[in-house]
């Protein structure tokens, strides 16, 4: 925590100083749902519009040429901060549509009836119901591991049963319920031992650790812009180049071509064969910006010490009072600075007015994770989630607010 | 105009948030009000039908004429908070003619301070609900 | 043009007072492929993410639910724009995402083999390739509905019988590369006594009319934000009730269900069934700022004299310039702003290059519409494209340099 | 180094664009050029393989050695200013020995005051050109 000066950092996001109509200071901690954005960032995107936007990769202007670069700076400089020099990543508008993108874009060139795919009860609906649909379509078999409901954690022992003979293996980095991490490099393991590809969720993951695409050997990763400090509307798929080499269209019309006539089409190679349209400029220029300024304040080790200190007590304080439960496991090793927790009575809609009450902005619900719930057995959970700006302070002041809660709702 | 004022029974009720420190005290009344709610609609009744849309939970919510053609209110949330306003609105509502609620216009829930814990979701829930009661009572004076 | 004070209009865009590295003011004619953002639209993308940003229709403290409220406002305002309040409106990344999501959402759940959908050879390749690859897919028959060149115009003719037993009739609204506008009431009319479905791709009709949705009749129509003084990574489809009665899931993942179990997904009915994934909630909202801009600045009537007279004016002028060609018919009542052309002997590439030399941004190259260029015998065209912020002086002055040009470099 | 300096026949060509008004007799310094590449490359030579990345238009280059070992660049675009800037470069680099193209700098355009009309993407197509062509040395000297 030594080195990690949350109150220079806070002083990036204007958002922090926030009053809410109730009088009360906000106190952010719905950062799974989406992270605030520093001031960089959005001043970056202002620039663009201001002095030099215009549409990239198509006419030879001056403002055309200085979109284009910018663009690919951005896609050169979030290539290697997610050390996927040698692999290509594509621009999509979020996680979701990036796990979209593999399943029209790589399985249904690649599997067919009676493949299998494997996915887990742990995921967000994002990697599950794609691989419903494309079972519906195409008729592939679709497993699911478990959730080890008591040693809360992927049942790795299922997750080898279920890999045998799988085409490809989808699993998320870090449970966006619980903020448990996968032990994703063993899951790779697991699946290239079994000839599947694997696909990772990394929408949570790449918020809390730098991600080595290269090294970790991943075939696929989903990454949403949104959730580490970047702006809405982007994110990315970064492919492995053999991965890639099995992909075919998937969104079309222009740009990815070659040559259209009314005979037929040729399309681009490479990632240019996906990103159809026009670009999503500001995004990827402000998405940039977000990257270039976690490399410039973060150390996502010292910040992941901060992010764990701070879930950790905030769950043994919560332990403390009654009638709370605790989902996951924040303290342990594996856990990303969520706390998922129910009150026997308070019901978690109610619970999420009563803290924002106090200012503190929560999320209540199923989190898009219906079948993990189903699995631990509630229908919803309120969840705390933690970020590089939440302070120590803030987080006394939570489990202050909600033992009143508790004192005069219970 | 039966808009301009509310029911004088309501007084009372505007009192007692007026006199509540802070939007956490509001929300205890609200929950006591919840528990208070005249003709909590049970949860078999909890139908498509009477289901109030863009509240961010279940809220259910009837209207019928009781023996003297006044107009009663039931209602079901699983959400406490949403359950009291439902009650509160129910005490002003319960009584009055069809034609009164037809045109009734839920001020009094500025009078008691109950905007400022109505955020822009929750309110536009609350005004579905009163809506949905207002397109009964329409439906009744036809 | 009395109307449309275009100097007025001016000063809202912060970019129109940007000076080139070559000491050039910038004249921007390259509207067609993107337009300019006024100063409210950036500022209420930065007033978002510095004031209220938080992720929509999930939590429920006040800063989610003030994004939730400003991201459905901005669809009841858009919608209400567009003339689609008894429609529905689907928020995708851009108007080729639009075309898609038909090709995916609709096409795929209603077309088998033999099935017929028709286009044109003037469309967007945004309005081609989604049919194209369906073809390869499903087999349906695809029919192109010659552009005729002499009348410079769309064969009318041919469509009538291109439509007879057709399932889906796609045309654009205006022609990107020669501003020209179908008679798109005609089309409907053609493709509906048909029993076909109509999808118009809008992207170029929607910055320069005031679409009416519900009243043109149409069932589908793809409409850009950036194109229109919206931001990037934002457009729309508008899609009559019946027409989305028989729409499917396509892009699938959180937000866009009732429940998910390991059996199976249930969805959700309208248009919510069709926007998964964190929202594009800062695109949503600057794209609302500017059609509110529109609405308070620009008489779409007035707007479209000022911008005809500029390009009518240029093309006249041009034509008295030796080598040069126009396509399209600029100076037509169903010209709308685009003056297309080409020199014999300078290159096209060459010619925006030189162009920006006198600070001129047009566009050159093919235009993303490689087989209406092909049908008129070209491998590409420069296009100047005019909006509501081009004055007359900007065209005089591209006339001068264009003069200075030819005789320089001819 | 061969950096720090460019071969004397450079400075003649520097100066007559330094002349320059404006970039618009640049431009037409750089058409001139265009028609006096000394070895243009035939339209059929414009394979894949040596294709240039990155430019807006085509544009192909190929390097061999004379009978004396030294450099001869050739090369083809369809754009007129390309192919300009190509015959600078050639007119630079021919004659060089591949040790000294393998580290070519091609500082000399700034001097010519030509990167004012090198946007970025223009200045990318020209450098993925220069290495291209640097490449190929390198090759030779394997
Ligand atoms: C006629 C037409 N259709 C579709 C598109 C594609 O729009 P977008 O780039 O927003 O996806 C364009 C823009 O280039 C266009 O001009
Ligand atoms: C684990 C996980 N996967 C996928 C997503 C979807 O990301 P997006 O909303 O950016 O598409 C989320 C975010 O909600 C997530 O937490």
């Amino acid at each position: 925590m030594m080195n990690h000066d949350v109150e220079a950092i806070r002083t990036h996001f204007p958002i922090l100083e926030r009053v809410l109509p109730n009088g009360k200071q906000l106190v952010y901690f719905d950062n799974a749902a989406t992270t605030q954005k520093p001031l960089v960032v959005i001043d970056a995107m202002s620039d663009f519009y201001k002095n030099y936007h215009a549409n990239a990769h198509r006419s030879n202007h001056t403002l055309a040429d200085e979109s284009t670069t910018a663009l690919e700076e951005a896609r050169d400089k979030l290539s290697s901060f997610f050390g996927a020099s040698e692999s290509s990543m594509i621009y999509t508008g979020g996680a979701t549509e990036a796990m979209n993108l593999i399943a029209y874009g790589w399985a249904r060139y690649n599997l067919e009836e009676g493949d299998v795919v494997v996915t887990t009860e742990m995921e967000h609906h994002a990697n599950i119901v794609p691989w419903q649909e494309l079972s519906k379509d195409i008729g592939i078999e679709l497993r699911f591991v478990p959730f080890d409901t008591e040693a809360r954690k992927l049942d790795y022992g299922a997750l080898e049963v279920a890999a045998q003979g799988a085409s490809l293996v989808c699993a998320g980095h870090v449970s966006n319920v619980l903020g448990v991490r996968n032990d994703v490099e063993r899951i790779i393991k697991i699946a290239h031992s079994n000839g599947a590809r694997v696909a990772l969720d990394s929408a949570q993951g790449a918020p809390h650790e730098k991600i080595n695409f290269d090294e970790l050997g991943a075939d696929f990763c989903a990454i949403a812009g949104h959730k580490m400090a970047g702006p809405t509307g982007i994110g990315c798929l970064l492919v492995k180049a053999d991965a890639l080499a099995e992909m075919g269209p998937f969104l079309t019309g222009g740009a990815i071509i070659t040559t259209v006539t009314t005979e037929g089409t040729q399309f681009q190679d490479g990632y240019a064969m996906f990103e159809t349209g026009t670009p999503r400029m500001a995004e990827a220029i402000g998405w940039r910006a977000a990257v270039e300024w976690l490399e410039e304040n973060i150390d996502f080790n010292d910040a992941h010490h901060h992010i764990h200190d701070i879930a950790s007590w905030m769950s043994s304080e919560m332990e403390k009072i009654p009638g709370i439960t605790i989902f996951g496991a924040p303290g342990r090793d594996d856990g990303v600075g969520i706390v998922s927790f129910l009150h026997e009575s308070i019901l978690a809609q109610d619970m999420g007015y009563l803290l924002d009450a106090g200012g503190f902005a929560i999320r209540t619900g199923t989190h898009c994770a219906q079948p993990l719930l189903e699995a631990m057995g509630v229908v919803s959970t309120n969840r705390a989630s933690i970020w590089i700006y939440n302070t120590m302070a803030e987080a006394e002041a939570f489990i202050v607010h909600l033992r009143d809660i508790v004192d005069r709702f219970a | 105009m039966p808009d301009e004022r509310w029911p004088e029974n309501v007084d009372e009720i505007i009192e007692e948030f007026a006199d509540c420190f802070d939007s956490m005290e509001r929300f205890e009344l609200l929950f006591e009000y919840a528990k208070k709610h005249p003709f909590p609609l049970h949860i078999d009744d909890w139908t498509d039908e009477n289901m109030v849309h863009g509240c961010q939970s279940r809220a259910h919510v009837t209207c019928v004429t009781d023996s003297e053609g006044k107009i009663r209110v039931s209602g079901g949330a699983d959400a406490q908070i949403v359950q009291g306003l439902m009650a509160i609105s129910s005490f002003v509502i319960n009584g009055q003619s069809p034609k009164a609620v037809a045109e009734h216009n839920p001020k009094y829930i500025e009078a008691m301070g109950l905007s400022q814990i109505l955020t822009p979701s929750r309110a536009n829930g609350f005004m579905n609900m009163i809506s949905k009661i207002k397109k009964s009572a329409r439906a009744m004076l036809e």
